[in-house]
């Protein structure tokens, strides 16, 4: 009962802050609640038993991604005058729809299908052949490991997307992220003590991914928040883009990873297969190598496109 | 002893969530932001602190309870220094 | 009508592993490129594309003579749980329309955005060739995947490398166009993955293959039916959803436009025929094809109309596109109501599909030849356009034969395309649609010849000139439209090539 | 009703909600967190899925749970890539907004060079 | 104890919840802040008493995770505002 309770709690806060991320006036107010939303939805995923949900939305949705748009709402908010609302007839017509597909999609959840269908008992079933104790870690790098793959090269797709809008002159720069420019203050302080923390969680959480929740993107994702850190207190520069050595970090980790997947086809019988007894072995080599470029790219992804060319 | 450890655990807890609803009012009925600061610095962090002393028992030691320390330790220290940082940016804001 | 069981198997088969390079050569690419790019750009380019176009014609070579599918089980786990690849006679098609695109475009991209080895590494050329590599890996998943997750994050690998295509010059409208096409696609991919979620929780699978044996016509599916269809019509740019695409096709340097208007909008295309078709053929009904067909007739009228309009040659390009991807969706009333046994032997499925193939090749030679005209004059005004032709000769005749494609005159495979769906209407009784295509016929021919008398037409005023273009690149462009002129040798009637590993009995619902 | 059905209803509502500020709001920072709220919708309704299909003593169906992570990332890329545009368009016009009207005229596209 | 646990997640939810109206009536941004910031230390302390509750060891690394992140938005905020401060905002079109 009492569980019962929490439950509708939190469903009415989600909803109460979701749609006030939607209805505010004033930007800042609505990515400060789409803050608060993301830290509620952690919750909701425990509530799911979904951990390893959990532990990705309270890493992105609550810290990187609020970082980006805390960032991008301060900056723009001159601009919030200048916007025109639309039409009263459009957003009726808007109203009607989203309704629809509202009472579509809770008439589905209301009245599910007979049979339900899953795939639990043929994850668990061959499992136990790659070595792994975790089902999603099992998903993610054995049966599925082709969508992980294609997911690290969309990350970094992405990051040439963000660096594309450099402005010519700036190609190979360094990335225009809001350092904050009292030197020595308090700041600093937190930024000396919570990275190395910060470092331990972050291997932890792509070394217990194996078998508990937890996994590479987790894990890469606190790195990415440490840095941004430092770089943010000014303890450590923003490095130019046109470094190799960074380069090479964003895409070790894919590219190991398709290394492996193309070893398969020599000893394995297949693309993405592992040799028998050592896939366990061979996917922690490649979550080592993506826990570190996936922390590198977010990093740079939030710190945005070069915006100068000299340190200052 | 079990009984013991139950009723300190719910001595703790209980007084941990107060201090939350007590840090929430302030936050909510305090006239100025500075000290809407100092309410919400204050009662937080005393009642995350309540709350994982009480959870103690409760949890596998060593490990259980050391991380929960652990997550206690990064809440005060993370959570203060912001507080500053706020306060410096309030305090500018002001004058 | 309950579809019956398909006859597709999920196993390997011999030359299934060919599936794979396609995808992980361009990715390979990819990351090369990002790395070493500066100095090593070319070399890399030079070494990935024509290795590409070679796995292709393998792929194509290993289908044509097996005359079957190629199938290929992605670490050896089978759906539902894993992924499978699949190719038919229709993918391998695809793949080498893409393949042959994507080399033409980076011969003809390697004077704006080759990369001297002397020079520092420069922002344009190394994302242009990036971007450029990761749209053919994204197609390449698309046309052989066959996993519907899969398949929105190959959708999205596609969007991030088109977003910033179009912006790669940097201005203030091509940044507001990329943002614009930024949240159209975004708004599409969040809808199409609504319905995946519904759908494996209906069906418990996302491989297309073991759906078509599972969905029924039930409410739930045509939810789903619903939200992917108008999340990958926002994609695809389909009237009404068709806003984002002019400016962006327009604001992109110009190989960045053939690619975008030539493939990158059949992807999602494609997809929206995979889904009716193979993944949920039970749910394929009269009304539902009126529907689709009803929005590509309005896409027609308007793209056709808009088109005439415009002063500039790249957007009135770009507007033919909203047209000419309107005739696409005549291939679902026209084959899947098929008089015929089943819709791959119907004149509706060859003419679709060959009308996606001929205008990827006449698209993209004519957003070259623009491009051409462009550099030569500095603008693309086309009321300015008098005695291009004479200085631009190849040019000029590039794009001619390119418009003779998308007017559906004879010889080119716009004509073969639209000849036989012309023939589909007839058989099926559905004579409106004919109707709309003789019209989009006229207006078509309305506006490429608007341009090719205005390029003929002599000026008492010498004509100012910025800029000399290669006789190489003109020549590019003139084979991309020969090849669209290539296509009408094929029979005027349904390929087999197009029916190779459809299964054999017919699950689509009369 | 139970609490799996709770979280799975506010779903539906996440998606009402993203999809009506996405349509409705001419701002792209907010119509960048309305996919944001769309997405998320989306995912819990996965996540519901998933709770459903618990059996083989796992509390829950791993596939669509794995598919959801992979989701997550995903529109965390998307998220960057638009908050970059938009600081860019910022910086290049001092404005943030996309005017509704320009689409269909044929003065909004750049000079073809 | 297990409903014990529960229900104290419930009043710390709920306290830190009403926080929440400060994003709504601000009135400073600071103020706004606050309120997440209150609530990410709330929410710790509700996934350290649900893991307690429903003994599994796991939900307390989504708390840990939190109190590392949950800190970060707001650095992100201090160091965004402290910029703003002292920059000319840049000139807008009159029209």
């Amino acid at each position: 009962m009492a569980a019962f309770i929490f439950n509708v709690v939190l469903v009415a806060l989600l909803l109460a802050v979701a749609t006030w991320v939607i209805t505010s006036r004033a930007a800042f107010s609505a990515v400060v609640a789409f803050v608060a939303y993301g830290l509620l939805l952690a919750i909701v995923w425990v509530e799911l038993s979904a951990i390893d949900i959990a532990l990705t939305e309270a890493a992105i949705g609550g810290g990187v991604t609020g970082m980006l748009l805390l960032g991008a709402a301060s900056r723009l908010r001159e601009t919030e005058a200048t916007a025109v609302s639309t039409s009263v007839p459009l957003r009726l017509t808007a109203a009607v729809l989203c309704a629809l597909i509202t009472a579509g999609l809770a008439a589905i959840v209301l009245f599910p299908p007979n049979t339900v269908f899953t795939l639990a008992p043929d994850a668990m079933a061959h499992l136990l052949e790659s070595g792994l104790g975790n089902p999603v870690a099992g998903v993610l790098f054995v049966y599925r490991a082709f969508d992980t793959l294609l997911e690290k090269a969309v990350l970094v797709l992405a990051l040439v997307g963000v660096w594309s809008l450099a402005p010519d002159r700036f190609w190979g720069g360094i990335p225009g992220l809001q350092v904050y420019q009292q030197p020595n203050s308090v700041l600093t302080l937190l930024s000396q003590i919570l990275p190395p923390v910060g470092i331990v969680v972050g291997i932890y959480m792509f070394w217990t991914g194996a078998n508990n929740p937890g996994g590479a993107f987790q894990g890469g994702t606190v790195l990415a928040a440490m840095w941004l850190l430092v770089m943010i207190s000014g303890l450590q520069r923003v490095p130019s883009t046109n470094r190799r050595a960074l380069r090479l970090l964003v895409i070790v980790g894919p590219a190991i990873f398709l290394a492996i997947g193309l070893v398969g086809f020599a000893l394995a019988g297949g693309f993405l297969a592992y040799p028998a007894g050592y896939a366990k072995p061979l996917i922690i080599v490649a979550e080592a190598a993506l826990t570190l470029s996936i922390g590198v790219t977010l990093g740079l992804l939030a710190a945005g496109p070069p915006e100068r060319m000299r340190q200052r | 002893m079990t009984a013991a450890l139950n009723i300190f655990t719910v001595l703790a807890v209980s007084a941990g969530t107060f201090f939350f609803l007590a840090g929430t009012v302030g936050l909510l009925r305090f006239p100025n932001t500075l000290t809407r600061l100092h309410a919400l610095t204050k009662a937080d962090n005393v009642g995350l602190g309540l709350v994982v002393f009480g959870l103690l028992p409760l949890v596998e030691w060593p490990f259980g309870a050391l991380k929960l320390i652990a997550v206690w330790l990064l809440v005060q220290l993370s959570g203060s220094i912001i507080a500053q940082l706020i306060a410096i940016i309030v305090r500018r804001e002001e004058s | 009508m309950i579809p019956s069981p398909t006859l597709l198997t999920n196993a390997t088969t011999a030359d299934g592993f060919l599936l794979v390079l396609p995808i992980v050569l361009p990715v390979i690419g990819i990351l090369l490129l990002f790395v070493f790019g500066g100095r090593y750009v070319e070399r890399i380019v030079l070494f990935v594309i024509p290795i590409g176009l070679g796995l292709a014609v393998a792929v194509f070579a290993a289908i044509w003579r097996g005359g079957r599918s190629l199938v290929y089980i992605v670490g050896g786990w089978e759906p539902p749980l894993g992924i499978a690849l699949r190719a038919d006679g229709l993918s391998a098609a695809m793949m080498i329309t893409v393949a042959v695109v994507i080399g033409a475009t980076a011969l003809f991209a390697r004077a704006e955005f080759g990369q001297p080895r002397e020079r520092p590494e420069a922002r344009a050329s190394l994302v242009f060739w990036i971007l450029l590599l990761a749209i053919w890996a994204a197609l390449n998943i698309i046309v052989v995947s066959d996993d519907l997750f899969n398949l929105y994050v190959a959708l999205e690998l596609l969007t991030f490398a088109a977003v910033p295509l179009v912006c790669l010059k940097g201005y203030e409208e091509t940044i507001k166009a990329a943002l614009r096409y930024l949240l159209f696609a975004l708004f599409g991919s969040v809808l199409y993955l609504l319905g995946v979620v519904l759908i494996y929780g209906a069906y418990g699978t996302l491989d297309i293959a073991l759906l078509a044996g599972r969905v029924r016509p039930e409410a739930i599916a045509w939810i789903a039916a619903a939200l992917m269809t108008m999340g990958l019509l926002a994609k695809t740019a389909l009237f009404p959803f068709h806003l984002w695409l002019p400016p962006a096709h327009a604001g992109a340097p110009a190989p960045g436009s053939a690619v975008l208007s030539a493939l990158v909008v059949k992807g999602s295309f494609f997809l929206i025929a995979r889904l009716w078709f193979d993944a949920m053929p039970g749910l394929m009904n009269f009304a539902a094809a009126q529907v689709l067909a009803t929005l590509g007739a309005g896409a027609i009228l308007f793209g056709s109309v808009l088109a005439m309009r415009q002063q500039r040659l790249k957007l009135l390009i770009a507007y033919s596109t909203i047209a000419q991807v309107g005739y696409l969706f005549f291939i679902f009333p026209l084959a899947a109501g098929a008089v015929a046994s089943d819709p791959w032997s119907s004149f509706g499925w060859t003419g679709g599909w060959m009308q996606l193939f001929s205008h990827a090749f006449a698209k993209a030679a004519m957003f070259m030849a623009a491009g051409l005209i462009a550099e030569t004059l500095g603008h693309d005004r086309i009321a300015e356009f008098g005695g291009v032709a004479r200085i631009l000769p190849i040019t000029t005749f590039a794009f001619g034969i390119a418009g003779l494609s998308l007017m559906g005159v004879p010889p080119s495979g716009g004509f073969v395309a639209k000849w036989l769906l012309l023939q589909a209407t007839v058989m099926e009784g559905q004579w409106w649609w004919a109707a709309v295509m003789l019209v989009g016929g006229l207006l078509a021919g309305g506006y490429i010849l608007m341009v090719l008398g205005k390029t003929l037409s002599d000026t008492d005023v010498p004509l100012k000139t910025y800029g000399t273009v290669t006789r190489s690149r003109e020549i590019v462009a003139l084979t991309l439209a020969l090849c669209a002129v290539l296509l009408s040798l094929v029979p005027l009637r349904p390929s087999e090539f197009l029916q190779i590993g459809r299964p054999a009995t017919s699950a689509v619902a009369r | 009703m139970n609490a799996v059905t709770l979280f799975g209803l506010c779903g539906p509502i996440l998606v009402g909600l993203g999809l009506f500020g996405l349509i409705t709001n001419p701002q792209p920072l907010r119509k960048i967190l309305a996919f944001n709220l769309l997405g998320s919708g989306t995912f819990l309704l996965f996540g519901v899925i998933a709770r459903r299909g618990a059996a083989a003593g796992l509390d829950g169906d791993p596939v669509p749970q794995a598919l959801v992570i992979t989701g997550i990332v995903v529109a965390f890329a998307a998220t960057a890539m638009a908050i970059a545009l938009l600081l860019r368009l910022f910086q290049e016009t001092g404005q943030a907004t996309l005017d509704p009207g320009d689409a269909n005229d044929t003065s909004a596209a750049t000079d073809a060079l | 104890m297990t409903s014990f646990l529960t229900g104290a997640a419930c009043v710390v939810l709920a306290a830190t919840a009403l926080g929440l109206l400060r994003i709504l009536y601000g009135p400073a941004d600071a103020d706004r802040m606050m309120a997440a910031q209150l609530l990410g230390t709330g929410g710790v302390a509700v996934l350290l008493l649900l893991a307690a509750a429903t003994e599994s060891p796991a939900t307390v690394d989504v708390a840990l995770m939190l109190a590392l992140l949950a800190a970060f938005a707001s650095v992100a905020f201090v160091s965004s505002g402290a910029r703003s401060q002292g920059k000319i905002p840049p000139a807008m079109d009159p029209r």
